[in-house]
């Protein structure tokens, strides 16, 4: 019961953070509310038992990719875009393919049907210890994208950094 | 215990923000952000299964999408940057260079 | 080797050296030196009339020679080979040809004299010259049409040899143009006779042809008499080259060429091929009375409308030439009628005082200075008199005054038409015997005008008027002996001659249909002396006596003058019809629409098409990431629809 | 017969060695370059001579033959050899060369290397795409021989080049495309390119008929039959001398080679069936052609809409399908190339020295240049069928083979000839009679390289006309043997619409 209490407060926290998100005028109230988003999501991430995922969360997002946004914005001047209209004029077409979306998602979980659960028992985790756990199957079974991720992030670093210095001599 | 359903509820309506937010602002910043809470929104389905079904698949799959979510984030910004120097604006529908 | 391959082969070798080297000589040698292009010419001819008269002499021993030199073309079961024929007929026709040839030849030394053309000239005189005994001595289908098409193009360059005189070009091509709607017909004939007969040989033609009569065929879906239908092409190719109705309209322009080369191609030789090939295909034209009655229908009346037209020309040369064309008529009602032997009776004596005719009119060109109008002539009489005697014995010998050969043959005509007991022959008898007492008339209405009475040129002309230079003179005279002489080989019966010519050619031509009563025989002569003194009695009482009377006849009968005057309008008929309806349609619908619209329209449109599409299209492209990123997310929304749809099913 | 050497792939190579090597010389050495590509077309002539003597003409069978194992898993090999088919095409392409080379001395002037460097490319092409045997390698050969041509119309052609060129390719590559898929097919059904085992694979009739329409639209653009001709005016006009001189000897030809070498032998019933369409078009093409002729005011022009009335006789004697028609055809190629180079060869050198093709600026030209208005005579003649020309031989044969194939074709396939002569005759009297204009006073007339380049065409001319049997001996027993392996199907004349209806509906299936 406790659990519900929690989940519904994380989620409908969740949502509604991330719908001021989504319409603010002022690009930095954006990012802070975005903040809370991930303090939230990294809630709901204990409650099911990933805490180190959670911890992921509140670092990478929150840290990293939560400060690369402040500091471009910083770096920009954004009065003048401030005061423009902020909804593209097809705004209301956006909003009902979303919805369409949303109707078709609800439709498609009708047919939801769970598949076979695996050994990754909570005991089995909690005996292996989570980080562990994740390690195991990152390194062995998810050994390529694994790889390929890092590649990717060698990638864009190298690729923000040609993008925006300012003169490539 | 939290019925599976909820999370995956949960999943779907932050995506559909996300992406309500994606196509409809023009703010070029935003637009980045709300791809963020629709990667977020995927990472709780993922995370959600990955507990029920007792799979630490899915888990390792969210921590590939934060990974690919970073790298998203530093190219975006960056275009971000070069963007406004050139345009004096991150406002994406007055830039069409690209109109055929 | 036998001696008869060098026959076409001199006035060839002639016609290559002349052509190459002529040039050459001419200049090594200078016009003052008389050696020039000419003798080439002239010895390649003059050895060849030599070996034609060995060859008549050899024929008349009776050894008739039928060989082949080479294959010409092989393909399946057609086998062509050059050879030669020379029997009676081509005996007959050797002798005309390089007769005439040789006299022409001699003639044009003095009249081409100082031409820039002058090699040239010889050369395809002598290049004629080759075609034309291909021609006559051609022992297959083929290789006559190669001597027909020949000296088609030797008149072609001959008509055309002043080729910058506008008119000369034109006239040149249009008889070139219109001798090849004959051959149309002539090639599909020849065709068809291979295609029946499997051979072009004539010997196998005609020894197959009693195999085919009767035989029907299917043209254009009616079901004909295959030999009719053989015939009649045939017909098609002699009435292109023998310059009758309808395909008349080519002769008279063709007086455009030198006068030397009107008097040996288009008055003595080559209009006379196709009656020559109607002769040769005797058995063809024997086999279906359809295509007699036709022959003979339009000889008839070609011969009495080209003497009208003749009536009232002014151009000395173009009298002539419609007198020409009558003449050919006359030939064609022969062959008609069946009787080809006399056909080529008046073939020879014809090819004498007509080629007279015209050596006479260009020497009197030649004095003067160019000079077609008879109206602007008169009294040269005094001035040239060979000339003037020359042209009288040829004018008396065409309007058939007894005793000279034109009388022989053309009375002959007359008679087995009559006899022939063909349809019609009654209505082309009458024709031919109004186109007798014409012919009289306008030939001596040519006389009078040019050489009696008053000179009515212009005042200075009469000190250039003189005789002939002797080498012109002298081909005059000989013609001469031969328009009062040449009918003796052919005294009929009835005038207590042997009508030898016709036995002559009787092997190969056959006999006449029907001899004709011995009553028929003196009707026929007595009406057609009196044509003939009557027309020439008239001319003299109108162009002598009363000379005021043609202008009074002219203009009291003004429609039916003009329509004389200007040939039965057939030429501006031809260019309303053919000329400008061939132009027409090919500017109009075929240049500009078909192929500039309709194709072209196809061919670029897809592009243009493409190109109009892709404009519309790139308007997708926005270059705004908005919309981009809602035609996504549509995308979307249609893939989740279109799983669940399919989810839907299955469940 | 066979020689220890390999004298077809020497004649392909030749050429085309010789033009990548022209890549290597300096543009400076002008002259050497032009000597070189004289040199390498002679020799290429002089190779081919032998060819010529030691050709067997008593076997209908491929000679000279050559094979080597190329790409074994698609069943292609390296495979040449001739017969009497295709001999004489190989022999008027080498002297082809040659008379290119010549005629392109003086009147090109920029970018001399890269012209015979495409130049000699082009011969080479040719010839092998008349030495093929293997399809495969054929439609390299076809397909390659594009594009030195494409750059030949399109750099050093008229001032309208690009619009030309780029027509002539998109025309061309479309029907080959077709053509490609064609073999695919056929490769997919047989399993080879061997054009030899296809011979002797029988195709279901529905088969044969999709795949001869996918044939045909390769060849009939090249000929060029009637609806798709359009090309041949322009490219023709905008071309350089040499340029429209391989187009009207050699590349047109390609076509009508290909229905004979291809179409008839590998698809018997198709082609039997479907041969009345191809003499209507064939009849079209040759009235049509001649008639558009009297509206054209371009010298060029009016060869080339002359060059598809002739060729409407090639295809009209190949669809004839009897002996008369097909002799006649190929004799017709010979003899239109031979013509109509000539014609092609004769107008660039007046207008090297005029520079312009209008015919109104001509007028007296025989009496200014007399011995270059004799040679044109000649090509004239030739060109309109006069008897001991080539033309005639060639022309009568045709008709004679529509005729008894079909009266109808024949009789108005013999109108062509009297519209033949009013366009070439009314061609004729505008450009070299009446005075002279003054456009055109004191030319000079042609020179002994100018006369030479004429000569051998000019003996050609007269040559076939007076002894063509040297000429049709070569072709006779092919011929037949073609024919007899045209006609052991069951022929269906009468099903000729069905034919095509379901040709069409397979097409769309």
């Amino acid at each position: 019961m406790i659990e519900k209490a929690f989940f519904l407060y994380f989620a409908f926290a969740a949502v509604a953070v991330s719908i001021i998100t989504v319409t603010r005028r002022n690009v930095m109230h954006a990012v802070l509310c975005m903040l809370l988003l991930f303090f939230h999501l990294a809630g709901l991430y204990l409650l099911l038992n990933a805490e180190f995922l959670a911890a992921v969360q509140i670092i990478i997002y929150a840290g990293a990719i939560m400060v690369l946004f402040l500091f471009v914005i910083m770096l920009l001047n954004l009065r003048e875009d401030v005061k423009k209209v902020q909804y593209g004029r097809l705004w209301f077409v956006g909003v009902i393919v979303v919805c369409g979306i949303l109707l078709a998602m609800a439709g498609a979980y009708v047919f939801m049907v769970p598949g076979q659960r695996s050994d990754w028992t909570i005991g089995r985790i909690v005996a292996e210890t989570h980080t562990a756990a994740i390690g195991q199957v990152l390194y062995t079974r998810y050994m390529f994208p694994f790889e390929v991720v890092s590649l990717i992030l060698l990638v864009a670093v190298i690729g923000a950094i040609v993008l925006a210095k300012r003169q490539l001599k | 215990m939290v019925p599976l359903n909820w999370y995956i509820w949960l999943s779907a309506i932050l995506f559909c923000t996300g992406m309500f937010g994606f196509i409809t602002r023009r703010n070029l910043i935003i637009m980045l952000l709300s791809v963020e809470i629709m990667f977020n929104g995927v990472n709780v389905s993922l995370a959600a299964f990955s507990h029920y079904l007792q799979d630490a698949a899915g888990q390792v799959l969210v921590f590939i999408v934060i990974a690919v979510a970073a790298a998203e984030a530093a190219i975006g910004l960056a275009l971000v940057i070069l963007l406004f120097r050139h345009h004096e604006t991150i406002m994406i529908d007055e830039i069409n260079e690209m109109k055929g | 080797m036998q001696y008869y391959v060098l026959i076409p082969l001199l006035p060839l070798s002639a016609f290559v050296l002349n052509i190459l080297f002529g040039k050459k000589i001419t200049n090594i040698f200078g016009e003052s030196f008389k050696i020039g292009a000419h003798w080439i010419s002239l010895l390649g001819v003059a050895s060849a009339f030599v070996l034609s008269i060995i060859a008549v002499k050899d024929v008349m021993d009776g050894h008739v020679v039928n060989a082949d030199l080479y294959t010409w073309i092989t393909s399946g079961n057609l086998r062509v080979s050059i050879g030669f024929l020379i029997d009676q007929l081509t005996a007959v026709m050797l002798v005309v040809v390089t007769s005439v040839s040789l006299l022409v030849h001699v003639y044009s030394i003095g009249y081409m004299h100082g031409d820039k053309g002058y090699y040239r000239f010889f050369s395809f005189l002598s290049l004629f010259t080759f075609s034309m005994l291909m021609l006559v001595m051609a022992n297959n289908f083929l290789q006559l049409y190669f001597g027909w098409e020949m000296v088609g193009l030797c008149s072609y360059f001959l008509i055309g040899f002043w080729y910058e005189k506008k008119s000369a070009a034109s006239a040149a091509k249009k008889a070139f143009v219109v001798n090849r709607f004959g051959d149309f017909g002539f090639s599909l004939g020849v065709m068809l006779v291979f295609l029946t007969f499997g051979t072009l040989h004539y010997a196998d033609v005609f020894q197959g042809l009693p195999g085919i009569i009767g035989q029907k065929i299917t043209v254009l879906g009616f079901r004909t008499d295959l030999v009719t239908v053989i015939a009649l092409l045939l017909t098609c190719g002699a009435i292109g080259k023998s310059a009758q109705l309808p395909l008349h309209a080519w002769l008279p322009d063709a007086m455009e060429g030198p006068t030397p080369v009107s008097a040996l191609i288009h008055a003595a030789t080559m209009v006379t091929a196709g009656v020559f090939m109607i002769a040769r295909t005797a058995p063809i034209f024997n086999a279906s009375r359809t295509a007699m009655v036709c022959v003979m229908l339009i000889g008839g009346c070609t011969a009495f409308f080209a003497a009208t037209i003749a009536l009232v020309q002014n151009d000395i040369k173009r009298v002539i030439a419609y007198s020409t064309i009558s003449q050919l008529g006359y030939m064609f009602m022969a062959c008609g009628a069946g009787a080809y032997a006399f056909g080529i009776f008046h073939l020879y004596t014809h090819a004498f005082f007509k080629a007279l005719l015209f050596l006479c009119a260009g020497s009197v060109m030649h004095a003067m200075q160019g000079e077609l109008n008879i109206q602007k002539m008169g009294g040269l009489k005094k001035y040239m008199p060979v000339t003037y005697w020359t042209m009288l014995l040829a004018s008396l010998s065409i309007s058939g005054v007894p005793g000279l050969s034109g009388f022989f043959s053309k009375d002959e005509i007359l008679l087995k038409t009559l006899a022939s007991g063909l349809p019609f022959s009654g209505v082309v008898w009458v024709l031919g015997m109004l186109t007798a007492f014409l012919t009289a008339f306008y030939s001596f209405r040519v006389i009078f005008l040019t050489f009696h009475g008053k000179f009515r040129g212009h005042g200075e002309l009469t000190h250039h008027l003189h005789e002939s230079p002797p080498s012109m003179a002298f081909p005059l005279m000989v013609l001469a002996v031969g328009a009062v002489a040449a009918g003796f080989v052919g005294i009929p019966h009835s005038l207590g001659g042997h009508d030898a010519f016709a036995r002559f050619l009787e092997p190969v031509v056959g006999e006449a249909r029907s001899e004709g009563s011995v009553a028929q025989q003196w009707v026929v002569m007595g009406l057609s002396i009196l044509a003939s003194t009557a027309g020439i009695a008239g001319a003299a009482y109108v162009y002598l006596k009363k000379t005021d009377l043609p202008q009074m006849v002219a203009e009291s009968f003004h429609h039916l003058h003009s329509l004389l005057y200007n040939k039965y309008y057939v030429d501006e008929l031809y260019d309303l019809v053919v000329v400008r309806l061939f132009y027409r349609i090919s500017r109009g619908p075929i240049n500009r629409i078909v192929d500039g619209r309709i194709i072209e329209g196809v061919v670029n449109g897809v592009p243009s098409l493409i190109a109009w599409s892709a404009a519309r299209l790139r308007r997708v492209q926005t270059g705004v990431v908005l919309h981009y990123s809602l035609v996504m997310a549509g995308g979307l929304f249609a893939m989740v629809v279109y799983v669940l749809a399919r989810l839907w099913k299955v469940i | 017969m066979r020689f220890d050497y390999p004298i077809l792939s020497i004649l392909i190579f030749l050429p085309v060695v010789s033009g990548i090597l022209l890549i290597f010389v300096s543009r400076r050495f002008e002259r050497a370059i032009k000597w070189f590509a004289l040199t390498a077309a002679t020799l290429t002539f002089l190779f081919s001579l032998p060819l010529f003597m030691n050709f067997d003409k008593g076997t209908s069978r491929m000679q000279f033959i050559e094979r080597h194992a190329w790409i074994d898993d698609w069943g292609t090999s390296y495979f040449l050899g001739v017969d009497g088919i295709s001999i004489l095409m190989v022999l008027l392409s080498t002297l082809t060369g040659i008379l290119c080379v010549s005629i392109s001395w003086y009147s090109v002037k920029d970018k001399v290397k890269e012209f015979y460097i495409a130049l000699l490319l082009v011969e080479g092409f040719m010839i092998g795409v008349f030495c093929s045997l293997d399809l495969f390698l054929f439609y390299i050969f076809w397909e390659a021989m594009l594009i030195p041509m494409y750059l030949i119309v399109g750099v050093w052609g008229g001032p309208n080049r690009i619009y030309a060129a780029i027509k002539f390719f998109i025309y061309t590559l479309v029907g080959s495309v077709l053509m490609l898929v064609g073999l695919i097919v056929l490769h997919h059904v047989a399993d080879t390119f061997d054009l030899l085992k296809l011979m002797n694979t029988q195709l279901p009739y529905n088969l044969q008929l999709i795949l001869f329409w996918a044939f045909f639209a390769a060849f009939a653009v090249k000929v060029p039959m009637f609806p798709v001709h359009t090309w041949l005016p322009d490219a023709h006009t905008e071309a350089p001398t040499a340029g429209s001189v391989l187009l009207a000897a050699i590349l047109i030809k390609m076509g009508a080679y290909g229905f004979l070498r291809f179409s008839l032998p590998l698809f018997p019933q198709a082609s039997v069936a479907m041969a009345p369409v191809m003499l209507v078009l064939s009849v079209i093409a040759i009235v049509y052609g001649g008639l558009i002729c009297l509206a054209q005011s371009d010298l060029k022009r009016l060869i080339a809409y002359s060059s598809v009335s002739h060729m409407g006789f090639v295809t009209l004697g190949i669809f004839a399908m009897n002996g008369y028609g097909v002799q006649g055809g190929l004799l017709q190629m010979i003899n239109h190339g031979v013509v109509t180079g000539g014609l092609f060869l004769s107008i660039g050198i007046v207008y090297e020295r005029t520079h312009t093709r209008q015919i109104a600026d001509y007028g007296g030209l025989a009496s200014v240049m007399p011995i270059f208005a004799a040679f044109f005579m000649v090509f004239t003649l030739a060109s309109i069928g006069l008897p001991g020309t080539n033309g005639f031989v060639g022309e009568f044969l045709v008709i004679l083979g529509g005729f008894s194939r079909n009266r109808l074709s024949g009789v108005l396939a013999a109108t062509g000839i009297i519209i033949g002569a009013i366009y070439m005759l009314w061609l004729y009297q505008r450009v070299f009679f009446t005075s002279v204009n003054e456009r055109i006073a004191g030319l000079k007339d042609v020179s002994l390289r100018e006369g030479l380049t004429l000569l051998p065409l000019l003996i050609l001319v007269i040559w076939i006309g007076v002894y063509p049997d040297f000429f049709l001996s070569f072709m006779g027993t092919s011929v037949n043997s073609l024919l007899a392996r045209l006609h052991q199907g069951p022929l269906d004349q009468s099903n000729v619409m069905n034919g095509v209806i379901s040709g069409a509906g397979a097409f769309v299936k």
